[in-house]
């Protein structure tokens, strides 16, 4: 378990810090089309900032603002919003997963396919950061928390 | 034991070694990967996906299939975490 | 000889790291060096295809102006190919982790032998 | 409907993940939806992979490019006669097996069944996505999610069912990162990653080195996977230790998608000619798989556990499919690929009786079986037909595949060959027919104290006397739930009509199943 101690020191720097990494995150996935970076970069780091937030303030305080329950259901939307684009373009004529046919109001098809690509890197973002978190919080709290036989 | 180990470490990396010389140089252009495939990502990622970052281009638009599975790689480890260590079900 | 040396060092390097996770693997008796084991292992696999898709006058894989031409750009495809491979690994070593901690939980070691001899 | 039709090769894979993505959702409010959700996707690949498999027999190969992308750049599924046949065997032993672990699930895993059967549902899809795939690197991605499920079903076991689990997963992941070089290697000198294009940049590569040590590094990897018989270690203590319902779905499957991806890469990605006679990889492999046989069997018979007896069983049935694979002749070919649905039905059989027993009487260990013919008849009948398919008793598939060999060796002119089949069908014999005796032949003698019972036993003229019987033998009929027994009888009786019809499923489908060129 994360030994808690009151440290006033990393608890400001930390409450500074976390927004401005979680805005250079959301940067990071959206910006996968013109700079390096993408659904994983910018998902784990988005996680990250969370994991700074629990080492920081302890798994109590963050237990409000994100539950487990809710990160596997964040987890398994970001992958359906994935595997939902795919769909939807499988419906409208095309294979699985091929942009051009997203019924979206753009006029060229390579900027459709430019929007499918962030539509994946948001769902990729959002699957990843949630699963980076519950992966984090299911081995520190093993040993007190979700004992199990 | 540590012994055999050595071994065979040090024979898999005899064969690796031998079996080297018909690979391309250090980032000689005109090797097979960078002949083959690749130059069409390159050549065509502004007028079929205008995404500048070809790699976002071929991760998520002409391999996005492989994204998917690796998601899903990155899923199952997720709710495998969670099964292992957590006794209480969502 | 030396030249064969320079101008294939790459693989000279992924080759020793890889048998240095390989040997790391089937070696050492600790559990957990197993893992780190397995980690260089991957990441010499790593190493080996991004550095296939060096190119010698190529840059970064984003398009600037002007027409694109293969030779500019290294090949992006062995970057996508090690994203998915990373990812991967990371899958993988987290289940491992967290087998590890099932297994301490039982055994109160990452021993092999004081675990095989636990186990007889 | 034609939509499913032309559909058809990704919905196989994209039903069962995005119902696996669901379940953790649904599961949140419906605990008991799980299990329904897991089998409606297993249902519906099955029927995808019957409408596949029908489609390629009568309209060829389907090819089926993902993203709208052609080959070489963009990923592409090839449906063949070969990976239809596997996905229509991987689908319904799955869907059956799914069924009959329901119950045991719920009493060994009361509490994490959404989780559970989420990743039971992504273990399939990893499975269906390396049959259905036509290219290679996508095959390791799907390949990974398998392996990576499987080593957390392990896992998830009671006493060294972790360490048994880690054993795998170092094992495992050596295995998968040997594929990745092989991937690497015959990228770095052709290029590309489609298997029909590989298959056409390579044959004038044949004699480079750099091939030939990619070759090398996908034998290795995929034996590590199937369990041949050198590397074999972690498959004992993974299917005994792993809970029952786990190692009943994996043990028909894993292997023998392992063994489809052998000769896949042997005789697709790399021409036959150089499979058979540029390397003798093929001989090679034959004297190997001749070696797994018999050491397979020796060690089934001196198990004790049904289980762990059934996974050294496995080992030594894995060398007789690469014996088929070895022999390179079309006989023997046919053989390897009727024995891997022989022995996905029979595994899948055995596993799930072994499953009954240890839901009914809480332990697989064989010295308990005492007359358990007479406790749970339907479920030993269904031991004794796998039994029987085991050693090859003629009307059962077994019998068939193993002719098929046999006549595949003779034909090979490998007389030694001949003479391991037959010897390791007699070890079959002697571990299965150990089981069968103590189970129908010899009531328990030293019954403990506490399981006697005294039964008393009142004439008509009110004399009376006191029995001693043993606690097992009065219970009389105790037969495991319906729910089990159903896909158990369902699979015994599969692997007889596949014996029956065994040459009319070779006439209409292995035999286009086998590559070309042999």
């Amino acid at each position: 378990m994360i030994v808690q101690y009151e440290n006033v020191i990393i608890k400001t720097i930390s409450r500074i810090l976390i927004p401005f990494i979680q805005i250079y995150a959301l940067y990071v996935i959206m910006h996968g089309h013109y700079s390096p970076g993408g659904g994983f970069q910018g998902g784990v780091i988005l996680g990250a900032s969370f994991i700074l937030l629990v080492m920081a303030f302890g798994a109590e305080a963050s237990q409000k603002r994100i539950s487990l329950k809710k990160l596997t259901v964040l987890a398994s939307l970001g992958l359906l919003i994935y595997s939902g684009i795919g769909l939807v373009a499988l419906l409208w004529g095309g294979n699985y997963l091929d942009y051009g046919n997203l019924p979206l109001p753009l006029a060229t098809v390579p900027e459709i396919r430019a929007m499918g690509i962030l539509g994946i890197e948001i769902g990729v973002g959002i699957g990843v950061m949630a699963i980076m978190i519950s992966i984090f919080l299911a081995i520190t709290s093993f040993e007190t928390g979700g004992e199990n036989a | 034991m540590k012994i055999f180990v050595l071994l065979v470490v040090l024979l898999t990396g005899g064969l690796l070694l031998a079996g080297m010389e018909e690979m391309p140089g250090w980032g000689d252009p005109s090797s097979p990967p960078s002949m083959h495939v690749s130059p069409r990502y390159i050549e065509k990622t502004m007028e079929e996906t205008a995404t500048p970052n070809m790699v976002t281009s071929v991760l998520a638009d002409y391999r996005g299939y492989d994204t998917l599975g690796e998601t899903t790689v990155i899923f199952a480890a997720g709710v495998a975490c969670l099964l292992l260590l957590r006794k209480d079900d969502p | 000889m030396l030249d064969y040396l320079v101008s294939k060092y790459n693989y000279w390097i992924y080759i020793f790291l890889m048998m240095l996770g390989f040997y790391a693997m089937m070696g050492k008796r600790n559990l957990m060096k197993k893992l780190i084991g397995m980690s260089i292992f991957q990441t010499a696999i790593f190493l080996f295809f991004i550095s296939i898709g060096v190119k010698k006058g190529g840059t970064l894989p984003i398009m600037m102006e002007g027409a694109a031409r293969a030779a500019d750009y290294v090949n992006p495809l062995p970057h996508v190919l090690m994203l998915t491979a990373i990812v991967v690994m990371v899958s993988t070593t987290g289940v491992a982790l967290a087998v590890l901690l099932l297994i301490y939980r039982r055994y109160k070691t990452l021993e092999e032998n004081e675990i095989l001899r636990s186990t007889r | 409907m034609n939509i499913v039709q032309t559909q058809a090769a990704i919905l196989i894979i994209m039903v069962p993940l995005m119902s696996s993505y669901a379940i953790p959702v649904i599961g949140w409010r419906w605990k008991g939806s799980a299990y329904f959700i897991a089998l409606m996707a297993i249902g519906a690949s099955l029927v995808c992979a019957l409408i596949l498999l029908s489609m390629v027999l009568t309209q060829g190969t389907i090819h089926y490019h993902l993203g709208g992308w052609f080959p070489p750049w963009g990923i592409e599924y090839v449906i063949d006669p070969l990976n239809g046949f596997m996905g229509v065997v991987v689908c319904l032993i799955s869907f059956l097996v799914t069924i009959s672990s329901k119950k045991s699930v719920e009493k060994e895993l009361p509490e994490k069944k959404v989780r559970f059967y989420t990743i039971y549902l992504l273990l399939f899809t990893g499975l269906m996505g390396i049959v259905v795939t036509g290219d290679v690197f996508n095959l390791y991605v799907f390949l990974e999610i398998a392996a990576l499920t499987a080593y957390t079903l392990i896992a998830i076991g009671k006493g060294e069912a972790p360490l048994a689990s880690f054993k795998y997963i170092i094992m495992g992941t050596i295995g998968a990162c040997f594929y990745l070089l092989g991937v690497g290697y015959l990228y770095i000198v052709t290029g590309s990653l489609n298997i029909a294009d590989l298959a056409q940049l390579l044959p004038p590569l044949y004699n480079s080195k750099v091939v030939l040590t990619a070759m090398a590094f996908f034998v290795i990897g995929l034996s590590i996977k199937i369990g041949l018989f050198p590397l074999h270690i972690w498959l004992p203590d993974a299917y005994t230790y792993a809970p029952s319902p786990v190692s009943s779905f994996m043990a028909p499957l894993m292997t023998k998608v392992g063994c489809y991806v052998l000769i896949r890469i042997m005789f697709t990605v790399f021409k036959p000619y150089f499979s058979i006679e540029l390397i003798p990889m093929t001989t090679i492999l034959s004297w190997v798989a001749a070696a797994a046989m018999i050491v397979g069997s020796i060690f089934a018979i001196v198990q004790s556990d049904l289980k762990r007896m059934l996974a050294y069983s496995i080992v030594a049935q894995i060398g007789y499919i690469v014996l088929g694979i070895g022999l390179a002749n079309r006989t023997g070919l046919t053989g390897s690929l009727l024995h891997i649905l022989n022995e996905t039905f029979t595994k899948g059989c055995l596993f799930s009786v072994a499953g009954a027993i240890t839901y009914k009487l809480g332990t697989s260990d064989i010295y308990q079986f005492s007359n358990l013919f007479k406790r749970m008849p339907l479920t030993m009948a269904a031991f004794l037909m796998g039994a029987f398919s085991m050693v090859g008793v003629p009307p059962t598939c077994g019998f068939f595949s193993k002719l098929f060999l046999i006549l595949g060796s003779i034909e090979a002119r490998q007389w030694v060959f001949v003479a391991v089949i037959l010897a390791s069908t007699l070890l079959n014999v002697i571990y299965f027919f150990r089981v069968i005796e103590i189970a129908y032949f010899k009531p328990r003698q030293l019954a403990t104290e506490k399981e006697k019972e005294i039964l008393k036993v009142v004439y008509a003229n009110g004399g009376s006397y006191e029995k001693i019987v043993n606690k097992a033998d009065s219970q009389g009929m105790n037969e495991a739930p319906l729910s089990m027994v159903i896909p158990i009888l369902v699979m015994a009786a599969g692997i007889l009509i596949a014996g029956i019809f065994s040459f009319d499923i070779i006439a209409r489908v292995i035999q286009f199943a086998i590559p070309s060129g042999i």
